[in-house]
This record gives C-alpha cells, structure tokens and sequence, in this order.
C-alpha cells in the first residue's frame, strides 16, 4: 500500500514540477514549489516506513518547517519589489 | 538491473554539465552562481550514491540490522553542503559589489566598462 | 522499485535543472532551485544518507533561497543577453558529458557492495563506532571524532566566508547611511500580512526547539550541529521575515552574532587543545574524562555544540549582510 | 482487531493517494491561478491529513506516531497559511480573479 501512495506523490510531484514550468506568473511557480514541498513531507514519511526505519521522520519535520520559510521569504521578496515600483507580472514570460 | 544502476552515473554527468554549461555560457554572474551549485549538487550526488550499498540502510546503528550503507561519503557531504551555501554566499557577495561598482552583472558589460 | 522512485526523481531533476538554466527571469530560476533542492533530499533520502538529506532540508529549501532572494533584491531579477557562444558552449558540454558518461561503464553497479570505496575504511568506521565511541549514529561518529581535523577545517571555511561576506558587504556606501533613517518606517516585515504574521510567530518557537532537538539528538538520530546551526538560522531569519529587520536585529544585535561566528569556531579548538592538556593528541576526546568512551561523549556534544554556534552565526550574519543593503 | 486497523489505514492511504493526485491534476489542468490554488491547497491538506492518518494506523503507539501527529499539525497550519498569504499577494500584486463563464452569462442576460 505504501508503494500505491509513493506512486501516487510521485506522478503529483510531476505534474506540480510541469506547473512550475509552465508558470505562466510567479505565483504558479511559488504555488507548484509549495505543492512540492508538502509532497515531499509526505513522501519522506511514506518512504520511512517503507523503509522500516520511522526514526527517520525527523526529516520530514524538518520539511514541514523549513519550507514554510522559502514562502515567506518570496512573499516578503515580491512584496518588496511591488513597494519599490516594479511591475509586479512582468515575471510571466 | 546491470543497466538502471548506472543510471545514477549518467545522471550525475548530465546534470554536472547542465551546470557548466550554465557557468561558461551565461553572461549572468547569478546565473553562473546558480550553475556553480548545479555543478556542486551533481558532485554530491556522485558521492553519497557511491556510498550506497544494496540492501544496506543508513549508518545509524540499531540492533538486529547488519547492513549499512557507507557513512564516510556522507560525512564528507553533509559539511560541504554547509559549506557549499557559505562560499556561494560569498560569490553573491562579490556580486553585489560588482554590481554595485559597475551598475551591472552582466559579463559583457562589465568587459566593456573595464577597457574604457 | 526503490531504486524506479529514484531514477524517476533524477529525472524531474534533470528537467528542473534545464529550466533552471534556460529560464530568462533569475526569480524564477530561484524558485526553480528550491524545487531542485528538494528532489535532492529526496533522493539524498532514498540512497539512505539521512543525516545529508537533513542538511539538504535545512539549507537548500529555506536558507539558499532566502540568500539568492537577498542578492537579486540588490542586482535585478532580469537576465539581459542570451548566451554568448552558445555553440561552442553546447559542443564542449556534449562532448564532456559523453565522455564522463564512457568513463561510467568502468564504475561499480550502484549498491554493488564489493565497490572499490566499501573495501577501505568504512567498514572500520562501522565496526569500530559501537567500542571505541558507542554511539549509534555512525556518520556523528565519523564527523565529530574519527575525522576531527577534516571537521575543524570545514568549520574555519564556514568562518572565513563568513568573514569574507561581512568584509565584502559591510562597507557603507554613503547614500544607504542616509536612507536608514528615512526607510526605517516603510520596512517593518510582513506586518500587514496578517495571517501569515500570526501563524510565524506561533512557529518560531517550536522551529528553534526542533533546532535544538536536531542538536542534541545528534548522537542517537540523523542530526548534529550542521544541521542544527541551519535549523536555528532559519527561526531567525523567518523572524526577520516577519517583524522586520530592525526587529530581528534588537533581539541579536550583531555584536552578538559575530561573537558567535567566533565563538564557536574556539570553542572547536579549545576542545582539541584541552585534550592535549591533558595529555592526549589534539582532537583526542578519550582524556576528557577517566573513562574513555565517557571522554569521546563530552568531546562530541562540545565540538558538536561549536560547530551549531558557528554555523548559525555564520548564517545570519550573512543574512543580516544583505539584507541590511537592500533595506537600509 | 489488527486486520480492522489494517484495512482502515489501507483505505485511508488509498484515499489518501488519490487526493494527492486529485490536487496535482488540478493544480495544472485548472484554467488560472486561483482556481489553481483552490484545487492544490484544499487536496495537499486533505490528502495530507489521510495519508499521514494511514500511516499512523500502522505505526501503532510509538514515538513515530508522535512525530506524525507533529508533522501533520505542522502541515496542517503552514499549508493553508502559505496558501492564504500566496492569495493575498497576488491580489495586491494587481492580478484579478478572473470571471467564469457562469458570470459572464449572468451578466448578460
């Protein structure tokens, strides 16, 4: 059953990669990296277990934490950016 | 079998080329940092898949497991991820002072001001 | 099929790592990185180093990002000119690539345990890591005491770029000086972001606790001071996210922070050197106490212990360095 | 009683698995950005909340399942809390939700 989930976080960690690809505004992509981040906890603690080894799960704390961060960050970047005058979509390409 | 193991090899050579290539061929200095740890992350990859051993589990010793991957790869590589952020913090460094200096971080550019 | 999850991730690593290059908007290309990093660890994860995919989620989901962030708030997000020439470039790179990949028929099957770098001395390390330090985590072992010196050399590198980074951007230009006073109201943080404001602040604590946790544990788990200085960094730093510089900065000034940078790297040496004082070799923990494996334990947690205060000082100061010249 | 708990936690991966993917499709099928953060924030959390669930069923009482708890409610607060503040920053960075169809026929007749 563990391998269904990893399949399944997998082929999602494919398709957010493909919307952080796409873009088209910074927004999506911020959106897909934090998708990503949240599949990636997940996977993390999906394959602990299928490792046996669940004393592993502290990395997938340290996840949840951390990338909590990388948003905020971003946000205070583009927040930042919008303050001093920049045109706030011209990331779209 | 033989094959999907040296899949990793391949892998590791793609991506230490997608960020050469990055490094000679992009005019932009943060572009060429970013390249630099491609670079860099592809040689940790080399590393910690070579301390791999099948069937083997991370060199955190417990009872009843006998198998363990290779520990000294990953030492090496866990202090120079730490160190890996340091130095290209200070490549970042060095960029904004050029870019401050010069107005731009483009390497053309910053040629071209240099030979007037 | 562990080893299919894995392949699968190289290859949303390769992807991400052509975008990365081809994107002409640096933002992106950052945003592209933090994805990168987090494949990283997951694969770090799935080739059972642990400890290093803990290192990845400290630094490259939330430090590097914040770090490049940093920079481009100071250089402009837009790449200007294409590629200059791309051809010869392209050619030198394929031909590299084909000829790393020929040298790769030569190497060991992945997990092949009768690998040339399984013969020498990992395996002692293992075997000897439960007599001589008795401590379940391996790659602790190995970091802190086995290869000491290799340790205290990465240390003073973390403390020479971090010296390097404040001797780069510390000096004032004369126009900033002016617009502290001017800017100071405008840069208070995320402080009309509500939600996220409220929710940070509950975090930070825990995250900082987690820190310590990562510390400590170090012996028994995936973890160590490496890990654990970036772990602290990032409460900071989310703290400066939130609050605002100035805020951060009253709660750790930098005087505090540089004599953390400094601290911990002495506190390194005067380990080593305490044990020649007592009549070991530099580095040897064994004579700390009357018991040797007891000495090795107090030996780890200190030098472990200096190694988190550099790192974390290392951290923020370098955060504070750019930050304090965008904003300031 | 084992088997019970077996099957449940199976369910609640499966479940669990397919909301994962649910929100992935969505996150890149969706026509624009908020509907986008519509679909993936509400399934990261779902599937999130199931799959952690299932996993917890099969850890038992141990200290795993403590850290599982804490991985969740982690998840649970930063995943929604970053999703509002990426909402919010998009609006104020000027872009408009756009109109669905619905709407504009709504107006128009």
């Amino acid at each position: 059953m563990y391998y269904a989930v990893t399949i399944a976080t997998l082929i999602t960690m494919a398709l957010a990669l493909r919307r952080a690809l796409l873009g088209p505004t910074i927004y999506d992509r911020l959106l897909a990296a934090n998708m990503f981040g949240t599949k990636t906890v997940l996977l993390l603690s999906v394959v602990a277990f299928l490792y046996g080894r669940p004393d592993f799960l502290d990395l997938a704390l340290a996840y949840a934490m951390i990338n909590f961060i990388g948003v905020i960050a971003v946000l205070e970047f583009t927040r930042e950016r919008a303050d001093s005058g920049g045109a706030p979509d011209n990331a779209g390409e | 079998m033989e094959v999907l193991g040296l899949v990793y090899y391949w892998v590791f050579a793609i991506l230490l080329m997608i960020g050469f290539y990055a490094v000679i061929a992009k005019p932009n200095l943060i572009k060429k940092l970013i390249g630099l740890s491609i670079f860099q992350a592809a040689v940790f990859l080399l590393y910690i898949t070579m301390g791999k051993i099948e069937g083997g589990t991370a060199p955190i010793l417990r009872d009843g497991v006998s198998l363990y991957s290779n520990p000294l790869p990953q030492v090496l590589i866990l202090t120079a991820i730490v160190v890996g952020i340091s130095t290209t913090a200070l490549g970042l460094g060095i960029v904004v002072r050029i870019k401050e200096e010069y107005g731009s971080i483009e390497e053309q550019e910053i040629q071209d001001r240099d030979r007037q | 099929m562990i080893v299919l999850f894995g392949i699968f991730l190289l290859a949303l690593m390769v992807i991400s790592a052509l975008a990365i290059v081809r994107s002409e908007n640096l933002f992106s290309a950052v945003i592209l990185t933090s994805i990168f990093s987090l494949l990283m660890a997951a694969n770090f994860f799935l080739l059972d180093a642990a400890d290093v995919a803990l290192t990845e989620a400290a630094i490259g989901a939330g430090i590097s990002t914040v770090l490049f962030l940093g920079a481009l708030a100071l250089t402009g997000e837009h790449e200007r000119g294409g590629s200059k020439n791309r051809l010869l470039a392209l050619g030198v790179v394929t031909i590299t690539t084909l000829i790393v990949i020929y040298a790769t028929f030569d190497k060991p099957r992945l997990g092949d345990p009768d690998a040339p770098v399984h013969q020498h001395v990992g395996p002692w390390y293992l075997e000897k890591t439960p007599e001589l330090i008795d401590i379940p985590n391996a790659v602790t072992a190995v970091l802190a005491s086995f290869r000491g010196y290799d340790t205290l050399g990465e240390v003073f590198v973390v403390f020479t770029a971090g010296i390097g980074v404040l001797f780069l951007l510390s000096a004032r230009t004369t126009r900033r000086t002016e617009d502290l006073q001017a800017n100071h109201e405008t840069h208070q943080g995320l402080r009309h972001y509500l939600v996220p404001r409220v929710v940070g602040r509950m975090l930070i604590p825990f995250i900082f606790l987690f820190g310590l946790y990562v510390q400590f544990h170090g012996d028994y788990g995936p973890g160590g001071g490496f890990q654990a200085g970036a772990i602290v960094a990032a409460s900071v730093i989310l703290y400066a996210l939130l609050e605002g510089e100035a805020q951060a900065l009253r709660a750790l000034p930098m005087r505090v922070l540089k004599g953390l940078v400094a601290g911990g790297a002495l506190l390194y040496g005067a380990v080593g050197v305490a044990g020649m004082l007592l009549g070991g070799n530099f580095l040897d923990y064994s004579v700390l106490a009357s018991d040797p494996i007891t000495g090795q334990h107090i030996g780890i947690i200190l030098i472990e212990l200096g190694v988190g205060i550099t790192v974390t000082g290392v951290l923020l100061c370098v955060f504070h360095a750019f930050a304090a010249r965008g904003k300031v | 009683m084992t088997m019970a708990i077996d099957i449940l936690s199976w369910v609640l991966l499966t479940a669990g698995g397919v909301f994962v993917f649910i929100g992935g499709l969505g996150a890149l099928r969706m026509p624009n950005l908020y509907t986008r953060m519509h679909a993936a924030s509400l399934t990261d959390t779902m599937g999130a909340v199931l799959v952690i669930g299932g996993i917890m069923l099969q850890a038992g009482l141990t200290l795993a399942t403590l850290k599982l708890a804490a991985i969740l409610l982690f998840l649970l607060i930063t995943s929604p809390t970053a999703s509002n503040a990426l909402a919010s920053a998009a609006i104020l960075s000027g872009l408009q939700p756009e109109e669905g169809k619905v709407e504009r026929r709504k107006r128009q007749e």
